[in-house]
């Protein structure tokens, strides 16, 4: 029976270490999560699409090194990054104070605000009382989904969805007044689709710095200094070369950089 | 064969035959003509007709699948005899075939009806066990009959001092021992006031020192001149108790008269070889 | 079935995953079933009282709960705790590995309760038998105990296979593309959930049948197996 | 740990709303499932299966996908819904969380009471049938009493499953303890503290809910008790 015992728990460390261990290698594993159109998502053969996916690419090559994809839920996102699943966050990750604790942050590649979306019959505005007692869907555990709890938790009835696609599928079916979160996810990855076509924005665009930080960036484990600063030479230069412009068009008929 | 229209003859049942002479003849309680019944292709019932008048106390004696569960259970309905009829007081049960060519009563309200008027006590006794003794006693009045249940409650008590439990009235069936279950049970049924009691073999189920107390109970009931038919295998008490006897073989009745007459010469051949075993 | 939108293959390359996770937590909830039996057995009370809280605890928290502990606490707890003593072990559990895990852990606390019903459901006398023959306990439990108590194990077993079954959909919520997730992908893409779901379901409706007649003939085979004997 | 103390109130919020959630759903699911484990029984096909193909479907599915087809499946069929009224009620997760574990407990638990009914003594239905009881009278006061205490250890585990299961409802945004759990988690990156705790609020419930059901099986198996007179 000891050997029984024996036995399990090597099993269990090899397939964990095994996991852990698998993917290192000398590519840089990037970690994305593929349900936030249109700056990351899968398409129906499974395939990784979007602007971040682009951007990944570019940068890579910009870099000269040889890049893999990962996938990964949105809340384990930087859990996965420290337990070393991938080596590199690019997903549209806001740089914030509270991420800097635990993780490294390149220079900002694009900044947009967040946006409240309503229904264009509905008559909201984004004073107090006119949000009072409104529903509002958000992602949970992003930077929308704090700045709403920390300024309106109080008197509006918050939402949380594990992904934004399914908080836009709750906002057609009625279920919310209001979406709150990243203007050009609300632009492209719904006011443009055939469902978001009766809604639109309302208010001002929201980039506090205290919740939205300094914009989107790549995140990397503390001490991989040297992964940071090859990404910020590629931001650099893929900005310079005209690459950064072109996938920029692809998706947006406006500058997503900011200033 | 014929019915039992022979007039009984035992110390007991002679007064009350010469009491009911002067008015008028006794009524049938309970009239079976010509009963067959079938399990698939085994013939349970080959055509068994009796009458039980009131205040008869009819013994079913024969051996072990003769048929005398079966006969009992058909009275009241629990079994659906394959063809003839019963008649239960002024009624006529009324038995016609279904679609699958079943036969089934016609109208099962007038089922439930008859069997209000039919107590019938088990073999195994059959006690609801999630209920007392006393609420065993008055769930079917009050529930079936609806009356009222205060009432009810001291008229259950009244019969269960009759068969000597009423000090375990507050008891479950579970914590009692066998003889008191089917005296539980028997005052269950008189609790229905029925026109006739039946009792399959109440006391086959019990251990042999217990079946004293029950016959006892059994014998008291039948002193108070109560119309019953019983199946059993306590020969001793048939020959006691009985008003009228009838000798059971493979669904047919073989024999039957006055217990003077069964027990001591018997036409059937049959019934005295099987009743050489208890003698 | 195969005209939803081209998202036919997905639903079924998911509903192949979901087999092959059911099977192999299966696998690990059939070994921890053994061993935690053995334990509840064992003369040791210390080892008897951690079997019976291995089985009372893991039967008391929900699977999703525990599915979200192992898949984000244990890297983070492993990381904390390694970092006390100054060497930080970063590991990290991909959602497969995680979710066969967690799900063959959780339904080896019911297994456990299986096998142990089956235990006590063989003669002891059978045992004595063996040990007096000469068998070791371990030769006696591989030819004696084990054989027999399979034959009063495969119903629950069956019984706890339908439930684990089940129990993978929850696997989707950590991002692993069986069946539950890959029609969350569907139902997201095209606007229609209800299409997606509903073909999910009958899918998983599927798996139960087939797996319900083979476990059919498999209580046949194991009482022909009495038979014969 | 500070994280744990600052938010228990937070908690206990979500610890009520996962008992609430339960509740009702246990009880409405309780009511349904009588009548139709009654109907169940049936002789007559034509009712009897309709109720097998319904505890079927929501036996043989995982709860994960029924709550995703009535969630989000629901707004599918928004203006449908919106024409006859009742969107107004599928418009709230709450419900519809409710209605999935209703729909879900009752299916289980019809199946549960059919065991019990037809594991009444055939005696004590004899005995009421010869007292002239039938049709409604003898399944309210014989059949469906004697069932209920039969059935009810199996279907305090299948109230202890509904409890867990109820953990799901989470994913359509009901803030219930592993809602709340997740979200001070993902916030706070204190991922194993707060899920464990959430384990342990569970833990809590989970086996006052088995109390408080033993108690009541006590009660009802009163008549099996010995007797301490």
């Amino acid at each position: 029976m000891k050997r029984f015992l024996q036995i399990l728990l090597v099993l269990i460390f090899s397939l964990s270490f095994f996991a852990a261990t698998s993917a290192a290698g000398d590519t840089v594993r990037i970690g994305t999560e593929g349900a936030y159109p249109p700056f990351n998502y899968t398409d129906k053969d499974g395939n990784l699409k979007g602007f971040d996916i682009d951007i990944a690419k570019a940068l890579c090559e910009a870099a000269d090194m040889e890049c893999t994809f990962v996938t990964q839920s949105w809340e384990g996102m930087i859990p996965a990054l420290l337990a070393k699943k991938y080596d590199a966050i690019i997903a549209s990750m806001s740089i914030t104070e509270e991420r800097k604790k635990r993780v490294n942050f390149t220079n900002k590649y694009y900044q947009t605000p967040a946006r409240f979306v309503k229904h264009e019959d509905d008559d909201i505005e984004t004073s107090e009382e006119s949000l009072k007692g409104k529903t509002v869907g958000v992602q949970r555990a992003t930077v929308s989904a704090n700045f709403i709890n920390d300024n309106f938790g109080d008197i509006m009835d918050v939402r949380s969805y594990a992904t934004q696609e399914e908080a836009n599928m709750d906002m057609t079916s009625g279920r919310l007044d209001l979406l709150f979160a990243d203007a050009v996810v609300l632009q492209e990855g719904f006011l443009d689709t055939e469902a978001g076509e009766d809604y639109e924005f309302v208010g001002p665009g929201y980039t506090d710095k205290e919740w939205f930080g300094e914009g989107i960036g790549i995140a990397v484990r503390k001490g991989d200094d040297d992964l940071r600063k090859a990404f910020n030479k590629a931001i650099k230069q893929i900005r310079k070369d005209g690459t950064y412009q072109e996938i920029n068009d692809k998706y947006f008929d406006f500058d997503v950089y900011g200033d | 064969m014929q019915e039992t229209s022979v007039v009984l003859i035992t110390a007991k049942n002679l007064g009350k035959v010469n009491n009911t002479t002067e008015h008028e003849p006794p009524q049938a309680a309970v009239r079976i003509k010509d009963l067959y019944k079938y399990f698939g292709s085994l013939q349970v019932l080959k055509g068994v007709s009796l009458t039980a008048r009131e205040g008869d106390v009819i013994a079913l004696i024969g051996s072990s699948g003769s048929g005398k569960s079966t006969l009992l259970r058909c009275i009241n309905l629990l079994e659906i005899p394959t063809s003839g009829e019963i008649h239960v007081g002024e009624e006529h049960i009324r038995l016609v075939n279904n679609r699958r060519k079943q036969t089934v009563p016609a109208e099962h309200r007038q089922v439930d009806r008859v069997r209000t008027k039919l107590g019938m006590v088990f073999q195994h006794f059959n006690l609801w066990s999630h209920m007392t003794v006393l609420e065993n006693v008055i769930e079917a009045p009050v529930h079936v009959l609806k009356k009222p249940r205060k009432e009810e409650r001291q008229k259950a008590m009244g019969h269960l001092e009759k068969v000597g439990i009423a000090d375990r009235a507050h008891y479950y069936p579970a914590h009692l021992s066998g003889g008191q279950k089917q005296r539980a049970a028997i005052a269950r049924a008189l609790a229905m006031e029925p026109d006739v009691m039946l009792f399959d073999e109440p006391t086959s189920a019990l251990d042999p020192e217990l079946v004293g107390e029950v016959l006892r109970v059994i014998q008291d009931i039948a002193k108070e001149g109560r119309t019953m038919i019983m199946a059993t295998h306590e020969m001793g008490f048939a020959r006691e108790v009985a008003s009228h006897v009838i000798f059971l073989h493979d669904g047919i009745i073989e024999d039957e008269g006055a217990p003077e007459y069964i027990f001591r010469k018997p036409a059937s051949e049959r019934c005295r070889t099987f009743l050489s075993r208890f003698f | 079935m195969f005209g939803l939108e081209g998202y036919g293959p997905l639903l079924l390359q998911g509903a192949r995953l979901t087999v092959y996770v059911g099977v192999c937590s299966m696998a690990i909830a059939i070994v921890l079933g053994l061993i935690g039996m053995l334990c509840k057995i064992s003369a040791s009370p210390v080892v008897r009282v951690l079997a019976d809280l291995y089985t009372t605890v893991i039967r008391g928290i929900p699977e999703l709960v525990l599915i979200l502990l192992v898949y984000y606490g244990a890297p983070t707890l492993i990381q904390d705790i390694s970092a006390m003593f100054g060497h930080p072990v970063y590991i990290s559990l991909d959602p497969f590995i995680s979710g066969v895990l967690t799900i063959g852990f959780i339904y080896g606390a019911f297994s456990t309760e299986v096998f142990r019903g089956a235990y006590l459901a063989v003669p002891r006398g059978q045992v004595e038998a063996a040990r007096a023959c000469g068998m070791s306990s371990a030769l006696a439990f591989r030819r004696i105990l084990l054989p027999q108590m399979m034959r009063f194990a495969i119903p629950g077993l069956g019984n706890v296979w339908m439930v684990l079954i089940k129990a993978t959909a929850l696997i989707s919520v950590i991002q692993l593309p069986e069946l539950m997730r890959s029609a969350d992908i569907a139902s997201r893409n095209t606007k229609k959930p209800f299409t997606f779901f509903l073909a999910a379901s009958f899918i998983y409706l599927c798996i139960t049948i087939i797996s319900n007649l083979i476990q059919q003939w498999a209580e046949k085979r194991a009482e022909r197996g009495i038979r014969r004997a | 740990m500070e994280i744990i103390v600052e938010n228990i109130p937070r908690f206990l919020n979500a610890a009520w709303v996962t008992i609430q959630i339960t509740a009702i759903s246990v009880f409405i699911g309780f009511c349904m499932a009588i009548p139709l484990s009654v109907i169940r029984v049936s002789i007559r096909k034509i009712f009897s299966w309709p109720v097998y193909a319904f505890t079927f479907y929501f036996r043989g599915t995982p709860l994960l996908v029924q709550i995703f087809l009535i969630y989000y499946g629901s707004g599918q069929f928004q203006e449908q819904l919106n024409a006859v009224g009742l969107w107004y009620l599928f418009q709230s997760p709450w419900f519809c969380a409710v209605l999935s574990l209703t729909l879900n407990t009752a299916a289980y638990s019809t199946e549960i009471f059919r065991g019990g009914i037809q594991g009444v003594p055939s005696g004590e239905i004899e005995a009421a049938r010869a007292c002239g009881m039938s049709g409604v009278l003898l399944y309210w006061r014989i059949i469906i009493p004697r069932a209920i205490r039969i059935a009810w250890p199996a279907y305090t585990n299948e109230v202890i499953f509904l409890l867990q299961a109820s953990s799901l409802v989470s994913i359509i945004t009901v803030m219930d303890i592993t809602g709340v759990a997740g979200e001070i988690a993902t916030r706070s990156f204190a991922f194993y503290e707060t899920y464990l705790f959430a384990a342990g609020l569970y833990l809590v419930i989970v086996y006052g809910v088995l109390w408080l059901f033993r108690r009541i099986e006590n009660r009802l198996n009163a008549y099996l008790r010995a007797e301490s007179a």
